[in-house]
Formats: C-alpha cells, structure tokens, sequence
C-alpha cells in the first residue's frame, strides 16, 4: 500500500457534529499520532477507516483510489487491524479463539486444527511478552490490562498493512507500554503504517512522527513532530491554558482509614494508613492485585483476614452499600463493564451512585435527577447533546467523565478511584486533579490505582508500591521518582 | 410527536389499540362498541394483567418466573380446600393462600439470587411442583365456597365487577411506585447492569428474592381473585398463563434481557390481546383459524412497530 | 353492589316469548374448550355443522385452543352479549355452572352436553356420565384379564370430567383383590408422554398386564409403548375414544376396547333441541316459558358404545 | 481432576448420571439395570434429543425458538398428508416435509435478525401458527401410512429401534461440527458478545437466520421421525415439547443468554430427565408426585452442581 487518504470526512449523530470536513494522510512506515479532546472525533473517524461507520460525506482513498470500507470485513480486505478504545473480546471463550475470532487455522476441510491455532497463539503471546498467559484461558479470567493486551495480538496477528490503536495504553502499565512501543517501532521498520491515538503526551512525543489534531470534529493540521512543542499541542488542542498542578499537600496528621494485616484471594499482609485530606497512590505492574485490595476494602470481595479501623472503630463490610454508607466509595475500573448502565441516560448513571439525590419530598424525580445531571455535566464538562443521551452513545472519555461524576456525587469521606483517569484528555486530566485536590482539602482523602506514574507522581503525597499482592515500599512525595516506583514494582 | 409516541411502546401500542378499537367498531358496530363488551374484556383480563404487573418489574430487572401459572391454581385450590375442609374464615383462608405463595416467590428468589440456581430451570421446577400441589390440594376441583368470598369477585362497582377494579388499582399502584420511588427504580438498573449496580450499592440478590416473592403474590392474589370470580378452585386454573403473560409484557415493552418495560405497558399488551381475543369472538373465527390469525397479528403488530420506527424514528 | 345471595332460587324463566315472535338472524353457538381437539373437530363438531346445514341455520363454534375453563366462561360470556339464539355448552366442569345461569336468565336457551353441570340451571343436558366410562373400562379390562394382574392407568389430571372416570374404574378394581394397581399417571394428553410412561411401567413391572386411558392420547401412546416392546395382544389396552387412529389400533388387536361416546348425538340433538325450543316444535302449554315449564327433555344419557375386536370393522369408514 | 470436571457441565452431568444409574441399579436390581429398559429410555427420548441439539446451537448463539413443538407436529402431518392424500412416494413427501420446517425456521430468523421482531413473541406466535396449520393438514390425525415410511422408524439395529441410532448420528455430528469448524464456532462468539462478534467480520444476522433454520429442520426431521414411529400423524404431537427441550440444553449446560453449552450437554440434559422418570415410575411413584417429586430432583441437582463448584471450583 502506498497511502490512506481521507478526504473532508463529515459525519454526525443526532445532536452532534462528530467530524466536520476531516483530512488526513497517512503513510506506510509512519507512527501517525491523532490528538484531540474527548469527543473530539477521533473514535469516530477511526471507525469510519474500520468499516464501523459510514460518513455521511467525503471519501477515503488507498493509493489514490476511492474505497468504500462498509464493514469490518472489508476493513480486513484492506489489510486494515484495528485496536478498539472499548474491548471487543468475547469473555465466555479462551485467548486463542479470542485472538484468532473467525479466522481459526483450518485444514483444507474447514476443520479447525487446535494445536496450531493453539501452538501460533503461544508464539504470538510470548512475542507480546505475555509468558503468563495460556492460550486456553478464558478471557473472563484476565485482569483489563491483560485483556488490552489480547485486544492488541488480536490486531497484530492479522499482520495488517494499517494498524489503528485507539488509546491501547490507557490501562496498560509503564512496562507494558514500553513493550508495546519496541513492537510498534519494529512494524514501522517494517514498512506499516500506523495510527495511534492516546492522551498520553509523553508517548506521543516518544512514538510519533506525524501528529494530526482534531478540535470539536474539525481538523487543525498535521504537524511534523519537530514542529510541535507540548505547549502549542496542548494549545491546539485544547484551545485554554491549563492549571498545572502544584504540588503542596492537604495530608493532616489524624488517621482517617488503617488497614492491617489484610489477606485476601490476591493479595497478602497488606497494612497501611490513610490521613485526612491526604492523597494516597497504589503503584504496581498488572494483576498486582491492587483493584482486588480495593474490592476487598469495599466489601465486594471476602477478605480472609486483617482489619479495617475507619475513625479509629474496626469496621466491616460485607457489600458496597456499606462502605458508601460509612463513607468510602470505589470508582471501578473497566468503566463497560463494573461502572456504567450503557443502555441508560447519562442522567440515570449519574445519580445511579445515590439515588436518594433524585428524591423530592420523599419521591423519585426526574426533573431533579436531570438538575443534579446537569450540575455535574457542566463541572465536569461532559461533551453530550443532552442528559438523556445513552451513556454508551457518548466518548470513551466523556463515559469515563460520567462514572468519576456518579461517585463524587455519593460525597465520600473517602474516595477509592481505580485508573480515574482512564482515556481522559489532559484538559479534563487536569481539572480532575483539580477536584481531587479540593476533596482532600476538604479533609477527605483519597486512594489512587493508577497505571500512569507521572499521573501518580505528581498528584499523592504518598505512593504504595504493590508487587505480588505485597506491599514493597511506601514512598513520601519527597523520595518518590519513576525509577525508585518502577523498581519496586518489578519482580 | 410522532417519533415521540413511536419511540415509546406504551403510547404506540396505546395508538395501535384506538386504531384496532375503531376498525373493529365499524366491523361490528352493534356488538363491539358496547359498554357490555368492553366490561366483559376488561374482566376477562383482569386476572392475566395483575400476573402481567408483577412479571413486568420482575422482566425489568431482567428475570422471569414461569411458575407464576401454577401459582394462580396453588393459591385459589389452597385458600379454597382451607374454607372448605376445614372452615377456616374467608379472611384467614386467603391469608393463608397469600403467605403461601409468597413463600414459592421467596424460595425461586433465594435459589436464584444466592444460590445461582439457573432461572429458568428453577421457575419452571417449580411450576411442575406447584402443579403437582394444586393437584393434590384440590384434586378434581372445589365448588361451593362460602358466599362472602365469592363476593370479593362477583360483586359490582358501577356496574363493572370488582376483578376490574382490582386490576387497574394494581396497574395504577405499581406505576407510581416503579416511576416515583428510588426502592422500585432500582430495578431497571440490575437490569441495565448487575456488577455495576452492586458496585453501585445496590443489593442486587435481596433486590432479586423482592421480585421474584412480589411476582410471585400477584400471582397468588390474581389466584385467590379467579377462583372468587369462578366461585370454585380448578387446578387446572392458569394452565399456560405464564407464557401469556411474558407475551403481554414483552408486548408492552419489555425485554427479556432487562432494562427495560413501564408498568401501563403491562395492561395495555394484555388489553391488546383481550381486544383480539374478543374480536375473534365476535367475529365467530375459532379452531384452528384462531391461533393462526393471532399469531400472524402478533407478528404483523410488531413488525408493523419496528418498520415505522425505523422510518419515522431510527435510534441511530 | 354484592351478587345475589343463591341463584338456584332463580326460576329458569327469564327466558320468556310468545308463540309468535319471529326469530331474526337465527344462530345457534357451541362454545368447548380445547377446540382444536381431534376428538371434539371429528365428533361434535363435525355433527353440530352437519345439522346446521341441513336445517339451512347458522351455526358457530368457539372456544380456547387449549383445555382452560376459565377461558371457556370468558368465551360465553363474550358470546352472551352477542344474544346468539341457544347456546350449546360442552360441560367442562362445575366451575361453569354461573355463566350458564347468566345466560339461562339473559333468556338464551342453553343446552349441555357431555357432563351435566349440577346446580345449574340448563335448559336440557344430553350426555353420558364419565365415571360410567370408567366403570366399563374397569369391568372390561378385569374380564380381559380374569380378575387378577398388575394395571395402569392414565389420562389428565384435575379434570372434573376424567377425575369421575378414574372413580369409576377404582370402584370396580376395588372388588377385585387379585388386581393390582400400580399407578396413576399424567399423559397430559401427549403421545410421547403417554408413550414414555407406558414404556417406563413395562419396564418397572415386566409382568403388567393391562393399561387403560382416558384421554384421546393415551390410547396411542400405550399401544405404541407396547407394540415396541412387543407386548402387543399380551398386554390388555382399553381406552376412550374412537379416532380412526385408535380404530386401526383394534383392528391390528393392539388395544382391546374402546369405550366409545356417542359424542355426535350431543350436540346434533342438542342443537335440534334448541331450535324445537325457540320454534316451540311442541307445546305444552299456552306459554311454556310462562307456565315455568321447557318444552324439551331435561336430561338425556345417550349411553356410551363398545367397540371390540368384533365390531371394529362397522366403524373404520 | 475434580476440578475440571465441575467446570464442564458435561462431565459433572455424565458423573451424575453415572451415580444416579449405579444408585437406581442397587434399589431395582432386577428392573433398572436391563438392556430393554435402556433402550426404552434412549428410544422415548430420541424425539426430544435431536430437537435439543438444534436448540442448542440456538442457545449456544444466545437465542431460542419456541416453535419447535408444533414444527414437529407440522412436517409429521404435512409428509402424512402427501403421502396419503395425494400418495406421493415416500422420500419426496419426506423431502416436502423438511422443506417445510426449513422454511418456518428460516423465516423465524428473517423477522428476528433482520427485521428486529422480538424473538419471544415470533417464535411464540409461530407456535400457535404452525400447531393451526397442523391441525389444519391432519384433521383427526392420518394413519395406514405406507409401510417404508413406517419403517424408517420402527425398524431395528443391533435390537435397537432405529430413533436410537438417529440421534447418536445427530448428537456425534453436530458435536463434531460445533467442534470443529470455524463456521459453527461463529455461534459461540455471537452468543459470548454481538458486537465483538460483528468488528470480527462474523456476519452476526445472517448466523441468526441459519441458527433458526438449522433448530427448525432438525425439529421437522425428528416430526417425521416420530410420526414414522408412531405409524400414524397426530396433530397434538409435540406439545410442550419446546420447554422440555430447553430444559434439557439448559440442564446440559447451555445459558439463555449465550454463549455457552456443547452439543452433548442436550443429550445427557434428556438422558437425566428421562432417567429420573424412568426411576420415579420403577419406584411406584405415580400421580401428581411425579411432578413434585421431578421438580425436587431438577432443582436439588443445579444447587448440588453450584455447590460443589463452590466448593471445589471457585471461579476467581
Ligand atoms: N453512536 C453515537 N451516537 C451518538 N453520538 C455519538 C455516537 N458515537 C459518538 N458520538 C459522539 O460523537 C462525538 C465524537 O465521539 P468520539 O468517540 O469520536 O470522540 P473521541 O475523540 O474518541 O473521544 P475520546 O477521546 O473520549 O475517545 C462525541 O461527542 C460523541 O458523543
Ligand atoms: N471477582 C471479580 N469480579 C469482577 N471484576 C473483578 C473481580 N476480580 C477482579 N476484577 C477486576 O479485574 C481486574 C483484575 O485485578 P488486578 O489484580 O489486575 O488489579 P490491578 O492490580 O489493578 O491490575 P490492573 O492494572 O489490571 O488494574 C481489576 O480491574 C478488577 O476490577
Ligand atoms: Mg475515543
Ligand atoms: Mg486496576
């Protein structure tokens, strides 16, 4: 293949222009990175280059010919592999079938022959450095980051001439990423042209040689990366200058949570304090066991052993009910699956956390519920038409702006957040942080499971470093670096 | 507007209804459109809909209850076999028959929902030994039952029996109650998603027992109606019911995989089924020309729903 | 507004007329339940249609498609606002005695047929009593098998009209200790059921020796059960009905006796009953209806027929 | 080992089985443990089994079809009905008969899968569709049927009547298939999750409409089957059929909502439904006990399974 061209791409759903006029060149042998805010199209226009959507204008050409790309399938005739922002695996059937969905090795019958399919996945995995996993595992048995893994051998093995990854490294950890990037490098050399998306900024900067920008469905140019300075890509995109985060802390001396001696199915002996106003990191590979600490502290999971002091009174939960009662909330990761009601309004999900909100006089009422709706979707700037949009029509990012409102909206004493930040835009990064910040100056403190280290680094006063299920470390602000984390965490 | 009405099954089966009542009152303008008639259909579905209002919360919280037939002979043959074998007082007997099938509701949602029992193999294990214990309660039936539980059924308020009554206070109860409280609107969200409800503290497996016990005692209720209406216990009553009822809600709007369903959606699939029913009648179609047409209704109704949303509405 | 206190008191003369009105768009409505049922299409029906066209009057039939009595009531009652000429009322079960009296006092001449419907207040009834089919099978299968063997027996149950049946075929076994029952069973009036049943009893006692059915399945389900255990002619099969299916089976010596209703002279007489009524065929009176008096018989049993090895050949048509 | 067995339906059931056979065989020694009681058992439930693997696949795809009950009646009587009225020879009225049914299932998945008519209520009202025009073909039921068509049915191998050997061959072939071809395995994937299964390039409707097809056939083949062995078509033949069919997929390991369940799960699904009533008739237990008593049985042994795989299986 020689190029992709798009040519003014327009498309739009009911209540939104998703693309005004897009163009966009990519070539073989180039990182082509795509920036831009939540919702500001790129899904979209990745789903119209995989035969998801249609646009409702404009054209894409491969090598100077128009094409009409009207299905996955013939997405795959153009050697076309796409990475979805969402996971598109099916848990009830094992990585191999998974990976290798409807294109199975067969003999010249038809016949599917396991041992190679199972023999070309393992070599495909290990290729990924995912020595852990076994071919015949079932997905539902995977932590997400490691689905995200399968969801990224599932585009590879299809040795594609286009790759598209649609923010792959958004629940992946420091190790994976780096991983991911020597990969992408190798396929570069190897002549295919790649379309990366993310909201990461380092990674861009580290990966690309092209940047493309999409604001509000429009495109702003595409820019050599030397062209580009952090400043002017965070200007272009965002189009208003950035609060940066200045790190001082609210951390007060009296205990607000002490957890020790805690066991459970993952993880073992794990002790420590929670102060007032204090913010807290959880820092670990994948399948640390970190989201399972949580679970347990929250009641969803049984914890063998150990106790849980809030205020200084032991105290147990046996289901989330509790905990939000007493003041501790969870804000799941794998927004799809454990924090969203995708067929639901984006208002009946954000009061969905507390119900009791939407009450008037005793009573459930909707014009409440859209007022509370409407509150948090202008503080936390959730890009969508109306509150009665379904949730799962809005962007990964803005979905994930509605499950961090849902939770702040239960006011806890203290916030559990895994991966908050999850596929969310510096713009909206930032002022997340700024929320964060304002509930621990309010004296709430908060724990945060982040697979972003700078993420981590910048926004706790203390960083816990899990490995194995185990406490390894427990860095103040003051001794906390990337290396010192990283070499806790690894095995 | 219309994509409005389109949008939402109740006000477009509620259309479908006013269009089917007209046609049908030209086909048959002495005999349809009678303040007789329509009092007959509304009795002759009172029973199915307060079955229907319970299978409906329970299909929104994405569950279902196929021993809710047997259920209604259960409930009707014990009260009955209590009055009459042992001359327990009318209200004592129907006590006894509620609590009874209040506790067949409880056991299918406790299996269910905390013993991950399958749903559908333990509803329907259920119907076969409740069945079996209409049987034995009633053998071949019970007649004469005393006057004054007779009357909870036969008697008449502005000239339309009671059972109609019952039923559009249930409808009416359970509407407010699904729209207009927080406890009942937890149930669309086990529907829309049952980790994340739990996550969201909600306690989806109390939630679940809650649904299937109060399916369960409309059911039981709906039972102990019938059998007033009919002055006698058949076990043999609601042979089938289950599937009809299923058939009203989902016709009114619900789904089996849950989320959603409104209350009046109950009402008017049943009332829509009732209408045909009663038209046959009239138009004296029966054998086997009447599962026919009715089944090709159905299906040219739902079609007909689908192909005008897709065109006036389309949910991209 | 509460129901009357006790409806029997009611006389039946609500259905009041004088000699010399004329009777317009004349139809007369049979309403069963379970409609679609072979037994029912093949007998009632057929000769209730039969009499309609040779009287040259209009004659319909409803009913639900499966055997529900709740929806049976629901159907006549439906009907009773259409004020049909007579009414022609399978007697399903008791349950149905109200909705006949509704519309015995909205004046519509009802008849019964089948099982009579006690406490009501029917105009006439034709039919034969079911816990006498019961007693024949009983007396039959224990002459089959000279007093003494192990038999089964099934049908649906809960069904006023079979729950009498089995009365009266455990009235007769009763005087006969050297028979031994070993089961009453569920077909619900299901070939395979009733096939899987009779199979399974074959193997839970080798040495059954006889079978008798109460609903129109159960005969072709036994006699399939034991002709694949090739046990035909040993095993003694009486059954009801006499569907050509069940006639074949005779004849091929699988099942020994059917104990037959005369199921067309329900509903051809009870039709033709109806019609004497409103045309007043015979008067007794000035006014009958006046007079508190029906000018039909009140009760008919139309006595049931026996069909053997001998005879089964005058009814394969 | 214990494991992995409680993982698989499959092998828990066939474990079960094997219990419950040794156990019956210690209570009826003389009765139970015999080559004609086995092959009575495997022959009633022949029927059954070879609608149950067409079911499954449909279940294993995440949908279901209520039809089937009446389809077996329907291509039984409409092949009896070529064959007698209009003596056509004997494999093009079979041929006839199939096609029927092929087309029943095929336009059950049409309206579902492109059209968007809820499965339940198409598959509902064609149930009462195809049982009217059963009824509507056969009239009292059509016997005298030609002698080799009866034979396909009646006649023996190795002493087993040939149903038996009929569905092994289905049950062995589609377990291979489902195994082993990619086109088969689609089912699983559409089950697991439409979405993913569609950005995989599986065309998801059209899998739809072939599932249909496919449990539709297979109902017709096993309506012929039965009639041939019955020497005779009744149009009550099938009743019910379809819950029973799904109850022993579901036992078998399959889920409504998809995705899983092996072809052989539909076989020990009837074997164990077959056996308990096969036993409760040994044990003299009769009446409406054997309803109580199999509903006990069908739920106590889902909870046995659950337990132990708690127990033993934990699902981290
Ligand atoms: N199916 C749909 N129906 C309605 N609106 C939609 C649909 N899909 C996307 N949108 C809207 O289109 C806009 C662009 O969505 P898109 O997913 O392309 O954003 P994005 O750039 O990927 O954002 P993010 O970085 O959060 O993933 C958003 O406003 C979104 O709400
Ligand atoms: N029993 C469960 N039910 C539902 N989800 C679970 C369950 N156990 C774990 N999870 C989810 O699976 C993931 C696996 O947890 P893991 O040990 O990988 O946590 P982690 O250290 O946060 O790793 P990750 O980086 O993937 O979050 C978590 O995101 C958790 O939400
Ligand atoms: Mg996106
Ligand atoms: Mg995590």
């Amino acid at each position: 293949m020689e190029n992709l061209k798009c040519n003014n791409i327009s498309k739009s759903f009911p209540g939104v222009h998703a693309l005004r006029d897009v163009d966009l060149t990519i070539l073989p042998g180039e990182i082509h990175s795509i920036c831009g805010e939540n919702g500001a199209g790129k899904s979209t226009l990745m789903n119209i280059l995989a035969g998801n959507l249609q646009p409702d204008s404009g054209e894409v050409l491969i090598d100077g010919r128009a094409v009409k790309i009207e299905s996955p399938q013939m997405a795959f005739t153009f050697n076309i592999a796409i990475v979805y922002q969402h996971l598109s695996l099916v848990d009830s059937l094992s990585v191999a079938e998974n990976i290798f969905a409807n294109r199975q090795p067969a003999n010249r019958f038809g016949f599917i022959e396991h041992h190679k399919l199972h023999e070309d996945t393992r070599q495909l995995l290990d290729s990924l450095g995912l020595i852990a996993i076994r071919p015949d595992t079932m997905v539902f048995r995977l932590s997400p980051a490691e689905k995200q893994m399968i969801e990224i051998a599932k585009a590879l093995s299809r040795k594609p001439a286009v790759l598209i990854l649609d923010e792959p490294t958004a629940s992946l950890s420091h190790k994976e990423t780096q991983l991911l990037f020597t990969i992408l490098r190798t396929l570069k050399e190897s002549k295919v042209a790649i379309l990366y998306i993310s909201h990461r900024l380092d990674e861009i900067f580290a990966l690309s040689d092209r940047i493309s920008i999409l604001k509000d469905g429009r495109s702003q140019g595409t820019f050599m990366l030397e062209e580009l300075s952090r400043e002017k890509l965070i200007a272009t995109m965002v189009g208003r200058p950035l609060n940066v985060l200045k790190d001082f802390s609210h951390s007060r001396p009296d205990v607000l949570l002490e957890v020790s001696e805690l066991n459970g199915a993952k993880f073992k002996n794990i002790s420590f304090k929670l102060h007032q106003g204090e913010i807290v990191g959880l820092a670990g590979l994948i399948g640390a066991g970190r989201a399972e600490i949580a679970r347990a502290l929250i009641g969803v999971d049984e914890r063998k052993s150990g106790t849980i002091m809030l205020n200084g009174v032991s105290v147990y939960f046996d289901h989330p009910r509790d905990s939000i009662e007493r003041g501790i909330s969870y804000v799941p990761e794998e927004r799809e699956r454990l924090g969203l009601f995708p067929e639901m309004s984006v208002r009946d999900n954000i009061v969905s956390g507390d119900l009791g909100i939407a009450e008037e006089r005793g009573f459930y009422s909707v014009p409440k519920a859209t007022r509370v709706a409407e509150k948090s979707k202008n503080i936390l700037r959730i890009a969508t038409p109306t509150v009665d949009q379904k949730v799962m029509n809005l962007s990964g990012g803005n979905q994930q702006k509605v499950v961090l409102a849902k939770w702040l909206l239960t006011n806890p004493k203290i916030l559990i957040v895994d991966e908050p930040t999850h596929g969310i835009d510096i713009g909206a990064k930032f002022e997340i942080y700024e929320i964060l910040r304002s509930l621990a100056a309010e004296g709430k403190s908060i724990l945060i499971i982040s697979s972003d280290l700078p993420e981590l680094l910048g926004l706790c006063d203390r960083i816990i470093v899990i490995r194995e299920g185990e406490v390894a470390g427990d860095l103040p602000r003051a001794v906390a670096t990337e290396e010192k984390v990283m070499s806790l965490a690894a095995h | 507007m219309l994509k409005k009405i389109l949008e939402d099954r109740v006000y477009s089966l509620l259309l479908l209804l006013v269009v089917v009542g007209i046609m049908a009152s030209i086909l048959f303008p002495n005999t349809y459109p009678t303040f007789d008639n329509f009092r007959q259909i509304l009795l002759n579905l009172s029973v199915d809909t307060i079955v229907a209002v319970g299978m409906m919360v329970l299909l929104i919280s994405g569950a279902f209850d196929l021993s809710v037939g047997s259920v209604v002979a259960f409930a009707g043959c014990l009260t009955a076999y209590l009055m009459h074998f042992y001359q327990l007082p009318v209200p004592i007997a129907i006590a006894a028959g509620i609590a009874s099938s209040m506790f067949i509701g409880w056991l299918n949602g406790f299996l269910i929902a905390y013993h991950g029992i399958n749903p559908m193999i333990q509803t329907l294990a259920m119907m076969g030994i409740v069945r079996g214990m209409a049987l034995m309660v009633s053998g071949a039936g019970i007649q004469n039952l005393p006057y004054w539980f007779n009357a909870i059924g036969q008697s008449k308020l502005l000239g339309i029996q009671m059972p109609v009554w019952y039923m559009l206070f249930t409808v009416l109860i359970f509407s407010f109650l699904v729209n207009k409280t927080v406890f009942f609107r937890r149930f669309y969200y086990i529907g829309g998603n049952e980790l994340a409800a739990d996550l969201s503290g909600i306690r989806v497996k109390r939630m679940k027992v809650i649904g299937f016990l109060l399916a369960s005692t409309l059911a039981g209720i709906a039972g102990i109606l019938l059998s007033s209406r009919l002055g006698a216990a058949l076990p043999t009553m609601g042979r089938g019911l289950e599937l009809r009822v299923i058939t009203a809600a989902i016709l009114g709007g619900a789904s089996l995989s849950g989320g959603y369903g409104k209350i009046p959606g109950a009402l008017l699939g049943a009332l829509f089924m009732g209408m045909i029913s009663n038209i046959m009648v009239l138009g004296r179609i029966s054998g086997y020309w009447q599962e026919i047409i009715l089944g090709v209704i159905l299906i040219a109704t739902l079609w007909l729903d689908k192909f005008l949303q897709k065109k006036y509405a389309p949910i991209t | 507004e509460l129901p009357p206190k006790d409806d029997s008191l009611k006389t039946r003369d609500a259905y009041t007329d004088d000699a010399d009105t004329v009777i317009t768009n004349e139809e007369y409505v049979m309403i069963t339940t379970a409609v679609t049922m072979p037994m029912y299409v093949n007998h009632d029906q057929a000769a209730f249609i039969r009499w309609g066209g040779k009287m040259g009057v209009k004659v319909s039939i409803l009913g639900p498609a499966e055997w529900d009595v709740p929806a049976q009531i629901n159907t006549i009652e439906e009907v009773i606002g259409t004020r049909p000429t007579g009414l022609l009322i399978n007697g399903t079960d008791p349950a149905i005695a109200q909705v006949i009296n509704k519309a015995v006092s909205a004046g519509i001449p009802t008849v019964v047929y089948d099982s009579d419907i006690p406490g009501s207040n029917r105009h006439a009834f034709l039919g034969t009593d079911w816990y006498e089919i019961g007693k024949m099978q009983g007396e039959e299968i224990v002459r089959l098998l000279e007093g003494r063997g192990k038999i089964a027996y099934m049908g649906i149950l809960g069904l006023n009209n079979m729950e009498s049946g089995f009365r009266g075929l455990l009235d007769v076994l009763k005087r006969y200790p050297d028979i031994d029952v070993v089961g009453k069973f569920d077909d619900k009036a299901n070939v395979e059921e009733a096939a899987r049943i009779a199979s399974d009893v074959i193997s839970a006692h080798p040495d059954i020796r006889g079978f008798c059915g109460f609903d129109s399945n159960s005969g072709p389900g036994i006699a399939l059960a034991v002709r694949e255990a090739g046990k035909a002619g040993n095993i003694k099969i009486t059954t009801v009905d006499w569907e050509p299916e069940h006639l074949q089976l005779v004849k091929d010596g699988v099942i020994h006796m059917l104990a037959g209703q005369k199921r067309e002279l329900f509903t051809w007489y009870g039709a033709q009953f109806l019609y004497d009524m409103v045309h007043h065929t015979n008067k007794m009176a000035a006014n009958d209806a006046k007079a508190g008096i029906t000018s039909i018989p009140l009760e008919i049993n139309t006595g049931l027929l026996k069909i053997t090895k001998e005879n089964v050949d005058e009814f394969i048509k």
